[in-house]
């Protein structure tokens, strides 16, 4: 059964990758940001809807329509930042929870009214659907594509935060806004960027997460949990965290419902209790 | 005259840098004790290992000769043990009259009580008061903490412990941020606790600590370089080299 | 030697209370003020409002000239305030390179000038901002604000903490930047004496108010005056 | 904190609002509960709400309800600082605890209520001691995680609980064997009513006890409190139990007053909304809870009734409006604006 | 006026329910016209925001109470129905159930008669024929939830009795988007086909395209199910994903009949755009049709006991075919069709090509 072992592993990561595609740009808000930000599957769904859009309309190839997406979905999140998130960086979480609820219930009408309640079709270009087959192992096309896209951008966003300048401003400007501003750090500058970015991110998550997870208006407050999980269960603060710990979740995923399907869903849940009971800061928390 | 405070090659490190190695040190009760040293010697890293705040890489910690070293920071507390933090640790959103309540009711076991009101236990606001009026801080007590200026906010963290009636009291650089004046008021309060009252502080005025310690540690690396009468480390000159320089207003 | 810094008639405070009342002074470039007064009496307030984090009521604060009141802080930093906060406020995320590297801006202070005034914060310079000693904090502070390469350096109680070898050899430093390199400081401490020693004018406050102001050889000397108003020993 | 950003406790003390001043100077600002005519007004409200609106007394005893259960959540939210997701766990197992006997042949409401609330605490104990461990993030997700435990618990077990079909089919006999629960929901009402009110006695007090603050104090600064000897986990565990029995009398509330169970009493979304409501009220504040719930419930309906499709957008306006132009929840507000008069007054 | 109240999602994720019996009223009203027995028919729309059962009873309390109404009717979701049932016990109203699918729903109160269907309605007849056509080792695969769970005893016991056999059963957790492992499993054990009870939607479309991706197909595997995996809705999103796949169920779009001609005809009136009518429009539009003759026979004098006494039995054509209310259960009576999916013009359709005529829920 070396095949099928190495098989779910590979379904396990794949799947993870995709968790992980769809949380990160809520690592960036909420992780790195430390805002509370509960709209993240809102800014995802936009996402999702401009691929199809794109796609269906504009005829656009998949693949094409993925920075556009990303580029688009920065923008909006960028005006709401200038125009309302801004307001809320030094409100209690509490406060940032209600907003971006409210403005998630918004997105939900509003891609009703737009979209009708029913799901969205997406067609993968050729290459991307069907498998292959290296050493009698079946791999999904469109899962070495997500595991590929999710390395780059760990990377990435890693190396852009742990090690640019501009990434120590960051994390200066949320540990403490006021130092960093009387320091001549340009705070509201760096944020609007910043929150841009984990918009952006999650814009993309949702166009790629269309061809597994469907895409309607419910989007954003079904997967919410998802996004929470990874987040929390990575830790705040941090990159890599999410990343293992969306790995982790969808390998254990995967493996307990091909191993043990009568676990169903407790396994994950299980599992994230497990996990955040020997590191109740998640994986790689930052320190209170 | 029985210990106090004993510690038995108490050591912490992180990773590979040691904040503290072997320290044994045993305090009689009654002692007014000073704990000096260089910036980054281990002083305040010592006390959260007897607090229990951070626990130990190796080594004991004694209180009233019972063995302490691996009970949590309140049980420590429940057996006489009180602190100050170098760096302001209070209660923002509490006035500072319910900060000081809260901390004695900790004390006499009222706080598990929870089918009176706080406004009902006269005993503990009375205390309270009296406290608040020693410190000086009677006038603020009905003000938000959070709105205090830092100095007040000292005075603050100086009456959370003393609430705690203490059998050894650990106070970190409890003078820091208050005018020169009014800090040796402060060390006179505490110097006039009972005697029975076991005192360890870290402080970096040398005024304060020649006027008030009876003996003194110094602290260097982590490890103890040397401990004595105020005069004897006034003198030493190894005590100059890393730590006293040639001071100024001595 | 022109003018830095000008303050008329400044009431500000906090949301709607007022700390500080019709507080009034100039300082020059390359020059040096020691501000005392108990605590609450509103020094910190004024750094702060410096900075721009207090609601301005009345008066009006120049800058070499230049209105500063309605300047976003960071730009204010550019302007050449340097500031160390009272409470430090480090970075907890940020090791203390990086708390040193991200708020650099071109001049004479630079990681290794830093480095050689606190040798202390060159052996711990991958400690994480919360993962510092009192005195380590305080130096960090300082060094941070130094890297700013500021003309006015806001010092709000400098010497809290540090050890007094420590606190000789920032007193010489402080004494090279004022006279050396023409940058001007307002220091903020408790120890009356030592501040005075490091200045050439000073001002007490009390509550919020400007009670005294002379130069600051000759206030070392009024006892008295100092014991009223600032309760030194 | 950080003093150069005044917040705005810092400019009005929140005190206030919740704490009438006592009369002795020296006690001045200590949390005493005496009442206040501004409560009484309060809670003329619902009285009168019986008589004013016959037509909506359903609608009335599930706000009420909601109310008690978001009541709950303060305690361990507003007090003691425990951010949960999952608070629906123990409202739904005091709805199937209290659904449960009431199918089975135990009809008797009053007892029924209690074994909701004696489930709901039973299964909350192993829980919290999970909980109390973690930071803010942490629990919010260790508590969600347990909500959804429970749901696909109870959705598993459907030969008890019914599964996603629900639990139906009970029966309850009339409170104290005279009011019987009628179409109109007049019992329902006022068995509500009283039930919350009983509660919110109890919280009332609790909250300003010593132990009270002493769960403040936690919420301000934990590693201060165990230096000052605090048991702070400990603390947390009884607060985290008390808690979870309310919402359990809530759920079994609800079972009582409808007598169905669904599993969406163990929903996400339950627990979610129900965080809402508390926030949308403001924490911390007791009266906070019962506001929000009734405005959210409200809004929900009125809305709904409007516009069934796309109310959602009208309701969300609302809460994005009301974070923007009142921090900490209506009461928040409220709040700021009295210190702001208060401050002009000065 | 003639008040009927109907209670439904029409928000969150069951939103579509809603949309699917309002359009299925207008149409039957926009045919019929909006007064019957010279009364002014007046349909009061209230949402129950998705599964919320105490919802659901409030408003039907509500609707009782505060409105007046003489029926009940819509119920996308077993629970809210059943929640519902004591309140038309109490009140003595008519409640005309347009979905909600869960056998035991007619059993909780008199006043409940059903125009959609029952699962295991639909489920046997596919089991049955899957034996009849050689079709003997089936792999299940459910979602874990009380219908999921229904279907899959309801098809097991079918099938045994037929002379097949259930290889495997898998239920998978309701809310879980990741499909791959199990469609590893049922590769693995290579059944002759496996058969699948998924909610519409994300669900369904999801499992379709494992299936595909791992080439269950090409490895000769067949998909069947009931038909609302299938949903006319969503047809179309899961696109070719789908062609192919063998369904049981009692309404498909591309049935042909002049009833359902004119049906879609009025639902493209009155619901253009909104996408293709589907089983839960139909009920609706049964279910108004039922009203209107229970009206007219009463002469706009609606009295509860009296309403049921004509529901029971009550016999007509629907655009699905011909359809009867048994006396004894309250329940619905109809024909179970066997579809294909397939590719007409450009858009997919469930085309029947075998029929169980009469099927009562096996159920009870
Ligand atoms: N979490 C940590 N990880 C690594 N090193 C640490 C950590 N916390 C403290 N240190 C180091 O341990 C050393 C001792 O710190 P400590 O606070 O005990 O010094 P101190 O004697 O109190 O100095 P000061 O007089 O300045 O307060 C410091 O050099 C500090 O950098
Ligand atoms: N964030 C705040 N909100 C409201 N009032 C404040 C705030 N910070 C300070 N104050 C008030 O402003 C006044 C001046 O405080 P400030 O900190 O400037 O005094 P200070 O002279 O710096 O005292 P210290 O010597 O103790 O630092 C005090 O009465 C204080 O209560
Ligand atoms: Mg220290
Ligand atoms: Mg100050």
């Amino acid at each position: 059964m070396a095949a099928s072992v190495l098989g779910v592993l590979f379904d396990g990561v794949a799947y993870g990758s995709l968790l992980f595609l769809i949380s990160v740009g809520l690592s960036v808000t909420m992780g790195l940001m430390n805002f509370v930000n509960l709209a993240h599957g809102a800014f995802a769904m936009a996402g999702g809807y401009l691929c199809v859009a794109l796609m269906q309309r504009a005829g656009m190839p998949f693949l094409a329509t993925l920075p556009l997406v990303f580029l688009a979905i920065a923008l909006v999140g960028a005006a709401l930042e200038r125009t309302l998130y801004r307001r809320l960086y030094d409100a209690s979480h509490l406060d940032q929870v209600l907003f971006s609820i409210g403005l998630t219930f918004m997105a939900v009408a509003a891609a009703t009214y737009v979209w009708g309640p029913n799901q969205q079709p997406v067609r993968l270009p050729g290459f991307l659907r069907g498998q292959i087959h290296p050493g009698g192992v079946d791999l999904g096309a469109y899962r070495l594509f997500l595991i590929g896209l999710v390395a780059a951008t760990t990377l990435a966003l890693h190396l852009l935060m742990a090690k640019t300048r501009f990434g120590a401003r960051v994390r200066a400007s949320v540990d403490n806004r006021a130092a960093a501003a009387g320091l001549g750090i340009p705070v509201d500058r760096i944020f609007v960027l910043t929150f841009a970015l984990g918009t952006g991110l999650a814009g993309v998550g949702g166009a790629v997460g269309i061809d597994v997870l469907g895409l309607d208006p419910t989007f954003p407050i079904k997967y919410m949990v998802y996004f929470l999980l990874v987040v929390a269960i990575g830790g705040a603060g941090s990159i890599k965290g999410p990343a293992l710990a969306a790995l982790l979740l969808g390998v254990f995923d995967v493996a307990g419902k091909y191993y043990v399907p009568e676990a169903g869903a407790f396994i994950i849940y299980g599992l994230m209790l497990t996990l955040l009971a020997f590191f109740p800061r998640g994986l790689y928390g930052r320190k209170a | 005259m029985t210990t106090a405070l004993r510690t038995e090659g108490l050591s912490k490190s992180w990773g590979g840098f040691v904040a503290n190695s072997q320290i044994s040190l045993s305090l009689p009760k009654g002692a007014r004790h000073a704990l000096i040293g260089p910036n980054g010697a281990g002083k305040s890293t010592f006390i959260n290992l007897l607090t229990g705040v951070l626990a130990p890489s190796s080594g004991e910690v004694f209180l009233m000769g019972e063995r302490v070293t691996h009970l949590a920071p309140h049980e420590r507390v429940k057996r006489g043990m009180a602190r100050t933090f170098q760096i302001n640790t209070l209660f923002p959103g509490l006035t500072v009259l319910e900060s000081v309540v809260l901390a004695i009711c900790e004390r006499s076991g009222a706080a598990r009580i929870w089918h009176r009101t706080v406004a009902g236990r006269r005993a503990e606001i009375d205390e309270a008061w009296d406290l608040l009026a020693r410190l000086h801080l009677d006038r603020d007590a009905d003000r938000p903490t959070r709105s205090l200026p830092y100095g007040r906010q000292r005075l603050v963290e100086i009456a959370l412990a003393l609430a705690a009636r203490p059998k050894l009291l650990l106070l970190d650089e409890p003078a820091a941020g208050i005018p020169t004046g009014e800090s040796s008021e402060i060390f006179d309060v505490i110097a006039g606790l009972p005697d029975d009252v076991t005192i360890l502080f870290i402080e970096h005025d040398m005024d304060l600590v020649f006027r008030f310690a009876r003996r003194i540690t110094v602290l260097v690396g982590g490890k103890p370089l040397t401990e004595g009468t105020p005069d004897e480390i006034a003198a030493d000159p190894r005590v100059r080299e890393v730590y006293l320089g040639e001071l100024p207003h001595v | 030697m022109s003018e830095l810094l000008r303050l008329d008639n400044v009431t500000a405070g906090y949301g709607d209370g007022i700390v500080l009342d019709d507080v009034s002074f100039s300082l020059k470039e390359g020059d040096s003020l020691a501000l005392l007064g108990r605590n609450g009496v509103g020094k910190t307030t004024l750094l702060v409002t410096l900075m721009g984090f207090t609601r301005l009521h009345k008066g009006r604060l120049a800058w070499r000239g230049r209105d500063l009141g309605g300047m976003p802080t960071f730009r204010r930093a550019h302007a050449g305030l340097g500031w160390v906060p009272q409470e430090r406020l480090m970075f907890p995320s940020l090791s203390v390179e990086e708390h040193l590297t991200s708020v650099a801006r071109p001049g004479r202070w630079t990681l290794k000038t830093v480095y050689r005034v606190f040798p202390r914060l060159r052996e711990r310079r991958a400690n994480l901002g919360n993962q510092l000693s009192g005195g380590e904090q305080q130096m960090l502070a300082i060094g941070r604000a130094l890297m700013v390469n500021p003309s006015l350096l806001l010092l709000d109680e400098p010497m809290e903490g540090l050890a007094p070898i420590i606190v000789q050899e920032l007193v010489s430093v402080i004494r090279d930047l004022t006279t050396g390199t023409g940058m001007a400081v307002i220091v903020v401490e408790q120890h009356a004496r030592l501040a005075l020693a490091l200045t050439r004018q000073a001002i007490i406050l009390d509550r919020g108010r400007i009670v005294h102001r002379s130069d600051s050889a000759s206030l070392a000397h009024d006892d008295r005056l100092l014991q009223r108003l600032v309760a030194v020993a | 904190m950080l003093r150069p950003f005044p917040t705005p406790a810092a400019v009005s003390p929140e005190e206030d609002v919740i704490r009438p001043a006592g009369p002795c100077e020296r006690i001045a600002r200590l949390p005493a509960d005496r009442w206040t005519l501004r409560e009484t007004a309060f809670w003329l409200m619902p009285v009168l709400g019986y008589f004013a609106f016959p037509g909506y007394l359903m609608l009335g005893s599930q706000i009420l309800i909601a109310g008690l259960f978001a009541l709950s959540l303060d305690l361990i939210m507003g007090y003691a600082g425990i951010v949960s997701l999952g608070h629906a766990a123990f409202f739904g197992t005091g709805a199937y605890a209290a659904g449960l006997l009431a199918s089975h042949g135990w009809h008797e409401p009053l007892s029924g209520l209690l074994a909701g609330a004696a489930a709901a605490a039973l299964v909350a104990l192993p829980v919290s001691l999970l909980v109390v461990r973690g930071q803010d993030l942490g629990r919010l997700i260790v508590t969600l995680g347990i909500g959804m435990l429970f749901f696909e618990a109870a959705n598993k077990a459907a030969a008890i609980t019914g599964g996603v079909d629900g639990l139906s089919g009970m029966e309850i006999a009339p409170l104290f064997g005279l009011f019987d629960f009628d179409l109109f929901g007049r019992t329902a009402y006022l068995y509500s009513l009283g039930v919350l009110f009983l509660l919110f006695l109890l919280c009332r007090r609790l909250v300003h006890s010593p132990f009270g603050l002493s769960l403040r104090g936690i919420k301000e600064n934990s590693k201060r409190m165990a230096s000052l000897g605090a048991p702070v986990e400990r603390r947390l565990v009884s607060v985290f139990v008390i808690a979870a029995a309310l919402a359990g009398a809530a759920g079994a509330l609800l079972a009582q007053t409808t007598r169905f169970v669904g599993l969406d009493s163990l929903s996400f979304q339950r627990s979610a909304e129900l965080l809402i409501m508390l926030v949308l009220g403001g924490t911390g504040r007791l009266y906070g809870a019962l506001i929000g719930a009734a405005l959210f419930l409200l809004a929900q309906d009125i809305l709904a009734g409007l516009d069934p499709v796309y109310w959602q957008f009208w309701l969300g306006l609302m809460l994005v409006a009301v974070v923007l132009y009142a921090r900490g929840g209506v009461l928040g507000g409220a709040a700021l604006l009295a210190g702001r008069i208060r401050g002009k007054r000065r | 006026p003639l008040k009927i109240g109907l209670v439904a999602p029409f928000s969150g994720p069951f939103a579509d329910y809603g949309k699917q019996m309002d359009a299925g009223i207008k149409a039957y009203m926009h045919q019929h016209g909006d007064t019957v027995a010279g009364r002014k028919v007046e349909v009061i729309v209230r949402d129950t925001t998705g599964p919320s059962p105490e919802i659901a009873k409030r408003l039907a309390q509500e609707l009782v109470v505060r409105d007046q109404v003489d029926f009940l009717a819509g119920f996308g979701l077993t629970p809210e129905a059943l929640a519902v049932a004591d309140i038309a016990t109490q009140a003595k109203k008519p409640m005309i159930v347009m979905n909600a699918a869960s056998s035991v729903v007619t059993t909780k109160s008199p006043y409940i008669a059903r125009f959609s269907m029952a699962l295991p309605q639909v489920v046997a007849p596919l089991a049955s024929w899957a034996a009849k056509n050689g079709i003997r080792r089936v792999f299940t695969l459910v979602s874990d939830y009380a219908p999921g769970i229904d279907s899959e005893a309801a098809f097991k016991k079918a099938l045994t009795e037929a002379g097949g056999e259930v290889v495997d059963s898998i239920r998978v957790p309701l809310r879980s988007p990741e499909f791959a492992p199990f469609i590893q499993r049922i590769k693995d054990s290579q059944p002759q086909a496996v058969f699948v009870f998924v909610p519409a939607g994300e669900q369904g479309i999801a499992f379709m395209k494992g299936f595909q991706e791992r080439g269950l197909g090409a490895a000769g595997i067949k998909v069947i199910a009931t038909g609302d995996i299938t949903d006319d809705h969503v047809l179309d999103v899961m696109g070719d994903v789908a062609s192919g796949m063998i369904t049981s169920f009692h309404y498909s779009a591309a049935h042909d009949s002049p009833e359902n001609k004119a049906f879609l005809q009025a639902y493209e009136e009155v619901a253009g755009g909104g996408g293709r009518a589907n089983f839960m429009a139909v009920a609706a539009y049964d279910g108004m049709n039922a009203i209107y003759q229970v009206a007219s026979k009463l002469n706009g004098k609606i009295d509860g006991d009296k309403a049921m006494e004509i529901l029971k039995g009550m016999k007509f054509t629907s655009p699905r075919g011909p359809i009867a209310i048994d006396p004894d259960t309250r329940d619905i009576v109809q024909t179970v069709y066997i579809r294909r999916v397939e590719n007409i013009g450009g858009h997919y359709f469930n085309v029947e090509f075998d029929h169980v005529p009469d099927v009562r829920d096996p159920g009870k």
